[in-house]
C-alpha cells in the first residue's frame, strides 16, 4: 500500500524567493509526521501546499493517489483541514458557530442551535476545554481559542490533520489534552502533520520527524531516532550550546518596581510584588491566571487600581497610563502580535521604530536611523525576510516574533515584561532571545518573563511568582524553582511556600 | 470607523452594562416618545402614530436590506436613486399593462414582479462590481447611485411619471389599506424584520453574513463562498428597495427625480443608531427599525411642535441623533 | 456658427425639472431652425458649481449666455466677467446682485406670487379662516414670497396657524401635511408653495377624510394641476402661474439675437397670474412633463 | 468596506504591479485629460486648464484633511456644512471689520485668522466627540453636518450673507489672483499637499496616523496617543476646511444654506479614487489630489462637450468613477 500522502519534488518560490525546493515527503495513514525547522524554513508554506492554499510552483503532491485539491473547499471535501498558525476566527460569532462555521448542521431550514451546541460540547470536551458554546467567542481567551481552533478541524471529520504551531499559545495542561485527541486520532486511522518549536513536545508526540532546513529536507526519520539536541543541530546547521545562560548570583540592586495590591477586575485581585535591578523574575501559572491582565494593567493598558505603585522614574502612587509606563522606562511585549503588537502591513523598520519614534522621535523621522535599528535587530535576532522592504504579513510567525521583540527593546527599558517571548520562535532563536534577556538583566536593567513554557521560567529566572486565579499563589527562589513545586502552587495544591 | 470604540480595551465582562447598552437605541427610542408627547397633545393619538409607522415603513424596509450589507462588511449608496428608477419603470411597466389588462390587481400584482426583478438586478449589478470587479463599495454605489438617478430624470424628463389615475386607485390601499387598524406597510416591515432577523440569527446564510463582516479571512479559509454571500447581501438590499417602492408608489402614484433622494443617509444612520457596527460583523435588525422609528420620530415631533425656528430644524435631529447614540456606546464604555 | 451656452439648476425638485425639460425642448427646436447655432446646456447642483459651469461655457468660447442664477450675489461676479468678453448676457427669473449686467431679463414676478397667494386667501376667506403653510427650499426666492405672502395677510381674518419647510417636495408635502392635521383640528386651508408639495398634501387630506374640505392652493402650473382646475370639482380651484416655460422666450429672444442680429434687450417680465378655472384652459401644457 | 480587496489574498511580495497600481489613479486622470483634448479644442487652452485647477483647489484642500481623516480609520461628513458655516461668520466677521477699519488687507487678514479658529473649533468639537464620547465618527459627522447647515440656514434666514461690494474687491486676488500664471489658490493647495504629504510619510504625526487607522490596539500598545492624534486629524480637517473657505469667499462673495451641499461626498470619493483606504491604515494625498482633478475634470469635459443629454452627466461621472478606481483595484490583484 502506498503512503496516504505522498509529495515529490515539491518546490516553491515567492516571486524570486524559493521557499521550498525539491521537497519529498509522504504521510502514511495513522501516524503523526512532526514537521521542524527554524523560523521561515517553509514548514507553514508546505502546510498550505497540502491544505489546498496555495499551489505549488512544481512537482507533485498526491493524495490517495489523487492530485491534492486545488482549493479549500475541495481539500476540506478530501478531509484535509488545516489549523492555521495565527487565528482564523470570528470574534462575532460564538464558540459553537465558529467551530461549524461553513458546515452548519441544519433542521427546518434554520441552523440546528441544539445540534451545535451539543457537538461543540463534546468536541470541547474531548479536548478537555470548558468553553460555552454559546459565549461570543470575543469574550474568551487565546487559549481557548486554540481549542476552537482545533475543535473546528476535528468538527470537519478529517483524514488528515494539518496543525501548524497548535501548541504555542497553550499550557502543559491544555497541550496534554490536546495530545491525546491527536492519539486518539491517529488510532482512529487519521494522519497528522504537526509543526511545534517545543521540541520535547515533538519527541512525545511524533512517530516520525522531517527537519526542514532552507526548504529543503534535512533528515527523515523515526522521533525514538533522535534527540532533542540532534534534531535542534540538524535544524540550525550547527552544534547548539547551552539553550538558558549561566544564571547570574541573586541580584541585590534597588528596587525599580514595587506594586502593592494590583486589582484589575474580575481578572486581576490582589497582586503586589517588588522588582530589583538586574533581576528576571519569572511568572508562572497556569493558563487563565491573570498573568496577562495583571501585568498589561501595570503598564497602563487595562483599567486597575493600585494601593501603590512606585517605578523608579515615574511619578509614584497612581498606575501609568500607556504612554507613561513607557516614558517611565516600563516596556511591555504583548503576547498577541498579530493583533496588539505589529502593524502587519507596515514595513519591519518602521514597527522596530514605532514605539521608541513615538517616545522620543524628533518631529521628522530620520530614515537612516529607522534603517539602522533594523539592521541591528535583524542582525541581534537573526531576523529572516524576503525582500529588504519585507512587510511585517510576510515574514514567517517566528520572524514576526523576533521583529516585536526587537520593538519592545527598541526603547531601551529599564523594566521589560516579556509576555511569552519565544511564542513561535525556533530553538536557535530562543537562544538567543534567552541571551538577550540576560544580557539586558546584566546591564541592570529588571526583566519580567511570563510563559506558559516552564523551562523556560525555570530556566532564566533568578524568581519566580507563580500566580492563581488573578493573586499570587507563591514566590520561589533557588533551589525550590523547579515543576513540582510550580505546578503544585497553580494548581493550588500547596499552601503558599514563603 | 469606529475610532474610539476600538480605541478601548474590550472588556467584555460587563455583561449587565453591555445589556443596557443593548436597549441604548430603545432608550432614545422612549425618551423621543415621552418628549414628544409632553410638547404636543396630539402626538400619542392613534391617528399620528399610524401615520408614523407607516410613513416609516418605506425606509425601514431599506435599513433591513443596509443592515445585512453593512453588517457584512459592505455599504450601498445607491438605494435613494435606486427606489427612483424602479419606482419610475413599474409606473410606466402598470401604465402599460393597465391598458391592455384594465384596472385590476393583476396589474398591480405584475408591478411588484417588474419591482422585485428590478431589485434582483440592481442589486446585483452592485454585488458583481463590489466582488468582481474588486472595487471599493463605496466607489461601486456612489458610481450607480449617479447611473440610476440620471437614468430616472432622463426617463422622466425631468418631471414626473405618474401611475395612470384609474390604477392609482386600485394601487392605493398598497399604502393606505389596514387589517385591524393595521397598515399594511406596517405589516409588511414587520414581516420582513422578523424574517430576516430570524436569519441573520438562526440561519447558514446569515451566520455567514456575520462572518464575513467580522473576519473575511477566516470566512475564506471556513470554505465559506464569501463572494456569493457577498453579492446576495446586495441583492436582498436590491430586493427590500423593491419592496419598499411598491409601498412608496401608491403614496403618490408618481416617481419623480427628487423620489428617494437621501434615503441612502437615513437608511445607513437608522442601522448605525440601532446598533450595527459601521465595519461590519454585528448587526440587529431590530436596532435599524428602532433607528428608523428615532429619525422619524424627529421630525414627527419638529413637525408637530413649534421649537424654534424651523431652520434648525437640523440641528435638533444632528443633536438628537448624536445623544441616542451616546447613549448606547457611552454605557457600552463605562 | 455661433455658440449659446445654457447655464440652470439641475432637477432637484419638480420646477426645476421642468426647467430642464423646456430648456431641452427649446434648444431642440431652435437647433432645427439655426442649424449653425450651437447649443450647450450645463445643470448645477448649486451656486458655486453653477459659478464653475459659467467659466467652462466662456472658456468654450460661447457667444450669448442665458442663466437663471442659483443665487444673485455668487453668479454676479462670473457674469460680469463673461460680459467683459464681449458675451450676451440673459438673465432669466432671478436678477444679478448689480444692475446692468444683463442686456435681457426673462423674469418671473416672486413678490406677486406671494401677493396672489394671500389675496386668494382672503378673497376665499372673507370672513377669516385658520390656514397652515409649506415653505420650500430655503433661498432667497423662498424668503420673498413668503414675506410677500404675510405682508398681504396682515391685517386680515386668514390667520397661519403654521409654516414649515416642504422643500417644493411631494413626499415632503405628504409628511409635514399629515403632521399638520394630526396637529391642528380645525384647518380651513393650506398654501403648498408649490404644486409639487400641493399634490403631497392632497393626499394627507385625502387620508384624513376630514367632514370639511381643506382648501389647497399650490404654485408654479404644473400641469397635472392646472388640469385639477380645469377639470373642477376636486379640492383645488386655482393654481398661481409661475411656470418653468419662462425658459423659453428668454432662449427663443437670445438665439434670435445671435441669428439675426437683431436689436434685442431689456426686460421681459412674465406676470403670474391666479390661474381659475375660467382661464384654465389658457396655461394648459398637456405634453409637459411638469 | 472595501469588501473584495479584503477577500483577496494578500500578496505584498508583488512589488512591480503595485507600483503599477499605484499609477491607477494617473492613468485615469490621464485617460480623462486625451478624452478631453479629442474632443473638444479648447479644453487644453491655458485658460480652461487654469480656471480647472484653480476651482479644483477647494475641494482639493478639503480632500487633504479628508485623508488625513480616513487614513486615521475616521470619517468627516460634516466639511461641506462646515465651510457653509465658517463662510457665513467669516463674511459677517469681515463686514463688521470693514465697516470700521475700511476696505484694507487687514480686514482679510482678519478674516482668515477668524476662519482658521473657526475651523479648529468646528474640528475640534467633532474630534472630541468621536473620541471622548466614544461615538461613531458617521454619527457624528453627519449630525455635526446637520447642525452647522441649520445654522448657517439660520444666520442668513434662508437667503444668503454677502460681503460688502467694496471688500469683495479687496478680497478678491485671494481667488482671482495669480503669480506667473498660477493662481493663489492653487498655489495654496501644492503648497500644503506637499506639506501634508511630507508630514504624512516622513513626519512622526503622519506615521501615528496612519498607525491608529491601521490597527488602533497596536499604536496604543505602541506609546501612541491614540486619542490625541485622532483628534488632531479632525482639527486638521477643520483648518482645511478653513482655508478652502477663504478661497471660496472671494470668489463667490457670499454665503447661502446650499455653499458646500455634497462637498464631503465629493471630497470622501476624491479620496478613495486616489486609492487611500477608507478602512484606515493606508492614505497618500497625491493620490486624492489627482482624485479631485479627476472629478473635477468629468464636469468640466461634460460642459465643454454637449456629450448627450445632461440629464445623463451623472451616469457619464458614475461610470469614469467605477473605472477610474477599477484601474487601480484591478492591478493591485492580478
Ligand atoms: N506571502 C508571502 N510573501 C512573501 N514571502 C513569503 C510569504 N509567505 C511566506 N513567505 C516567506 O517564505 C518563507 C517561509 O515561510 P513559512 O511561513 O513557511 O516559514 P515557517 O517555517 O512556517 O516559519 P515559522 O517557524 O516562523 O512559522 C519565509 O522566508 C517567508 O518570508
Ligand atoms: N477578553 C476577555 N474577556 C473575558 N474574559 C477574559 C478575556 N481575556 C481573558 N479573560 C479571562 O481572564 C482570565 C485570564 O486570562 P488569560 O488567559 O489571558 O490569562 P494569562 O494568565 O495571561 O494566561 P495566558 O497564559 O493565556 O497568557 C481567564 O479566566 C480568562 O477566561
Ligand atoms: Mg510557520
Ligand atoms: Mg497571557
Amino acid at each position: 500500500m502506498s503512503a496516504f500522502v505522498e509529495l515529490r519534488d515539491v518546490a516553491k518560490t515567492y516571486g524570486l524567493n524559493p521557499v521550498l525546493e525539491d521537497l519529498t515527503l509522504s504521510v502514511d495513514r495513522g501516524e503523526i509526521l512532526a514537521l521542524v525547522g527554524e523560523n521561515g524554513a517553509g514548514k507553514s508554506t508546505l502546510m498550505r501546499i497540502v491544505g489546498g492554499y496555495v499551489p505549488p510552483t512544481a512537482g507533485t503532491a498526491l493524495i490517495d493517489e489523487h492530485p491534492l485539491p486545488a482549493t479549500v473547499q475541495e481539500a476540506e471535501d478530501a478531509g484535509i483541514v488545516l489549523i492555521h498558525q495565527e487565528f482564523c476566527l470570528a470574534p462575532d460569532l460564538t464558540v459553537g458557530e465558529n467551530i461549524f462555521i461553513g458546515r452548519e448542521p441544519r433542521r427546518h431550514l434554520l441552523v440546528d442551535y441544539p445540534k451545535i451546541r451539543r457537538e461543540s460540547r463534546l468536541l470541547l470536551d474531548a479536548l478537555g476545554s470548558s468553553a460555552d458554546p454559546c459565549a461570543k467567542l470575543s469574550s474568551l481567551p487565546n487559549t481557548e481559542w486554540q481549542m476552537v481552533e482545533v475543535a473546528k478541524a476535528f468538527a470537519r471529520n478529517p483524514k488528515l490533520l494539518l496543525m501548524d504551531e497548535p501548541t504555542a499559545v497553550l499550557g502543559a495542561r491544555e497541550v496534554e489534552a490536546l495530545f491525546r485527541r491527536m492519539r486518539q486520532f491517529v488510532s482512529e486511522g487519521g494522519s497528522v502533520i504537526f509543526t511545534s518549536h517545543r521540541l520535547d513536545e515533538v519527541k512525545a508526540i511524533a512517530s516520525r520527524v522531517a527537519v526542514l532546513r532552507d526548504g529543503r529536507i534535512r533528515h527523515v526519520g523515526p522521533a525514538s531516532d533522535l534527540t532533542e539536541d540532534e534534531m535542534a543541530t540538524l535544524m540550525v546547521g550547527r552544534e547548539l550550546s547551552q539553550l538558558y545562560p549561566a544564571k547570574s548570583a541573586m541580584p541585590a540592586g534597588d528596587v525599580v518596581l514595587s506594586v502593592e495590591d494590583l486589582h484589575s477586575p474580575p481578572h486581576v485581585s490582589g497582586v503586589s510584588f517588588r522588582l530589583r535591578r538586574g533581576e528576571i523574575l519569572g511568572i508562572a501559572g497556569l493558563v487563565g491566571s491573570g498573568r496577562t491582565e495583571a501585568f498589561e494593567a501595570l503598564a497602563g493598558l487595562r483599567p486597575a487600581q493600585c494601593r501603590n505603585f512606585t517605578l523608579a522614574n515615574a511619578a509614584s502612587g497612581r498606575l501609568p497610563t500607556a504612554r507613561e509606563a513607557w516614558a517611565a522606562g516600563l516596556a511591555y511585549l504583548t503576547e498577541d502580535r498579530k493583533g496588539k503588537g505589529l502593524l502587519l502591513d507596515a514595513g519591519l523598520d518602521e514597527n522596530v521604530s514605532l514605539t521608541v519614534g513615538a517616545l522620543r522621535g524628533r518631529a521628522w523621522i530620520n530614515r537612516a536611523e529607522e534603517r539602522g535599528r533594523l539592521d541591528q535587530a535583524v542582525r541581534e535576532f537573526d531576523i529572516r525576510r524576503s525582500a529588504p522592504d519585507a512587510i511585517a504579513r510576510s515574514l514567517s510567525g517566528g520572524n514576526q516574533q523576533k521583529v516585536l521583540i526587537a520593538k519592545t527593546l527598541a526603547s531601551r527599558p529599564d523594566v521589560a515584561i516579556f509576555d511569552e517571548p519565544t511564542r513561535g520562535v525556533d530553538i536557535g532563536s530562543k537562544q538567543q532571545i534567552y541571551r538577550v534577556i540576560a544580557g539586558l538583566a546584566a546591564q541592570g536593567a529588571a526583566c519580567v518573563v511570563i510563559s506558559s513554557e516552564m523551562q523556560e521560567v525555570i530556566g532564566l529566572a533568578h524568581r519566580v511568582l507563580v500566580m492563581r486565579k488573578g493573586s499570587v499563589a507563591g514566590e520561589l527562589t533557588g533551589n525550590d524553582i523547579n515543576e513540582s513545586t510550580i505546578v503544585r502552587l497553580a494548581m493550588g495544591l500547596t499552601k503558599e511556600a514563603a | 470607523m469606529n475610532a474610539a470604540a476600538a480605541d478601548m480595551p474590550h472588556r467584555p465582562w460587563l455583561g449587565a452594562t453591555k445589556r443596557l447598552s443593548a436597549l441604548g437605541p430603545i432608550l432614545a427610542l422612549l425618551a423621543l416618545i415621552s418628549i414628544g408627547s409632553l410638547l404636543s397633545d396630539s402626538f400619542l393619538s392613534a391617528g399620528n402614530l399610524s401615520n408614523l409607522l407607516t410613513r416609516s415603513a418605506i425606509v425601514g424596509i431599506i435599513a433591513i436590506g443596509a443592515t445585512y450589507v453593512i453588517t457584512a462588511g459592505g455599504l450601498d449608496l445607491s438605494v435613494g436613486s435606486m427606489s427612483a428608477l424602479i419606482a419610475g419603470l413599474v409606473i410606466m411597466g402598470m401604465n402599460a399593462a393597465g391598458s391592455s389588462l384594465g384596472d385590476s390587481w393583476l396589474v398591480v400584482l405584475i408591478g411588484i414582479v417588474l419591482a422585485l426583478a428590478l431589485g434582483v438586478v440592481a442589486g446585483t449589478l452592485n454585488g458583481i462590481l463590489v466582488v468582481k470587479g474588486g472595487i471599493d463599495a463605496f466607489i461601486v454605489t456612489l458610481g450607480t447611485m449617479g447611473i440610476f438617478r440620471s437614468v430616472i430624470t432622463w426617463l422622466s424628463d425631468g418631471g414626473s411619471i405618474s401611475l395612470s389615475s384609474s390604477l392609482k386607485g386600485v394601487a392605493r390601499p398598497l399604502y393606505y389599506g389596514s387589517v385591524a387598524g393595521v397598515s399594511y406597510p406596517l405589516i409588511a416591515m414587520i414581516f420582513l424584520a422578523v424574517g430576516a432577523e430570524l436569519v441573520l440569527r438562526r440561519a447558514r446564510i446569515g451566520r455567514h453574513v456575520t462572518a464575513i463582516g467580522s473576519n473575511p479571512e477566516v470566512a475564506r479559509y471556513s470554505a465559506i463562498r464569501v463572494h456569493r454571500v457577498r453579492i446576495l447581501t446586495y441583492v436582498f438590499q436590491g430586493v427590500c428597495v423593491a419592496l419598499a417602492t411598491m409601498i412608496y408608489v401608491p403614496r403618490l402614484g408618481a416617481a419623480t427625480p427628487s423620489t428617494g433622494l437621501l434615503w441612502e443617509l437615513e437608511a445607513i444612520a437608522a442601522v448605525i443608531i440601532g446598533g450595527t457596527a459601521l465595519k461590519g460583523g454585528f448587526g440587529r435588525i431590530w436596532g435599524s427599525i428602532v433607528g428608523v422609528l428615532i429619525l422619524g420620530l424627529i421630525d414627527n415631533i419638529l413637525n408637530l411642535t413649534a421649537l424654534a425656528s424651523p431652520y434648525l430644524n437640523g440641528a435638533f435631529q444632528g443633536i438628537i441623533i448624536i445623544i441616542a447614540v451616546y447613549l448606547q456606546k457611552g454605557r457600552r464604555e463605562v | 456658427g455661433k455658440t449659446i451656452g445654457i447655464s440652470i439648476p439641475a432637477a432637484t425638485h419638480g420646477w426645476t425639472g421642468g426647467l430642464n425639460f423646456q430648456t431641452k425642448r427649446t434648444v431642440e427646436q431652435m437647433k432645427k431652425a439655426f442649424p449653425d447655432i450651437e447649443f450647450v446646456v450645463a445643470a448645477a447642483n448649486d451656486a458655486s458649481k453653477q459659478v464653475n459651469d459659467v467659466e467652462d461655457l466662456v472658456a468654450r468660447g460661447i457667444d450669448a449666455l442665458v442663466i437663471l442664477p442659483f443665487e444673485s450675489e455668487p453668479l454676479t461676479e462670473p457674469v460680469k466677467q463673461a460680459k467683459a468678453q464681449g458675451v450676451f448676457i440673459t438673465t432669466v427669473d432671478r436678477g444679478l446682485a448689480e444692475e446692468g449686467i444683463e442686456d435681457l431679463y426673462v423674469g418671473g414676478n416672486n413678490p406677486q406670487y406671494g401677493v396672489i397667494a394671500g389675496q386668494y386667501f382672503k378673497k376665499k376667506f372673507p370672513d377669516g379662516a385658520k390656514i397652515v403653510v409649506m415653505r420650500g427650499i430655503p433661498t432667497t426666492i423662498d424668503n420673498v414670497r413668503i414675506d410677500a405672502f404675510k405682508k398681504e395677510l396682515e391685517g386680515s381674518k386668514v390667520q397661519i396657524l403654521d409654516m414649515q419647510f416642504a422643500n417644493w417636495n411631494p413626499d415632503k408635502g405628504f409628511e409635514v401635511m399629515q403632521d399638520f392635521l394630526q396637529k391642528f383640528d380645525a384647518i380651513d386651508g393650506v398654501w403648498a408653495g408649490d404644486d409639487d408639495a400641493a399634490l403631497g398634501a392632497m393626499e394627507a387630506i385625502k387620508q384624513a377624510n376630514r367632514p370639511k374640505p381643506i382648501v389647497v392652493l399650490g404654485g408654479s402650473g404644473m400641469n397635472k394641476v392646472v388640469k385639477m382646475v380645469k377639470d373642477g370639482g376636486g379640492a383645488v380651484d386655482a393654481d398661481i402661474f409661475y411656470p418653468p416655460t419662462l425658459i423659453i422666450p428668454a432662449i427663443e429672444l437670445t438665439t434670435m439675437r445671435a441669428a439675426t442680429q437683431a436689436p434685442i434687450r431689456g426686460r421681459y417680465i412674465l406676470d403670474s397670474p391666479l390661474i381659475t378655472k375660467d382661464n384654465a384652459e389658457e396655461f394648459y401644457f398637456p405634453d409637459s412633463p411638469y
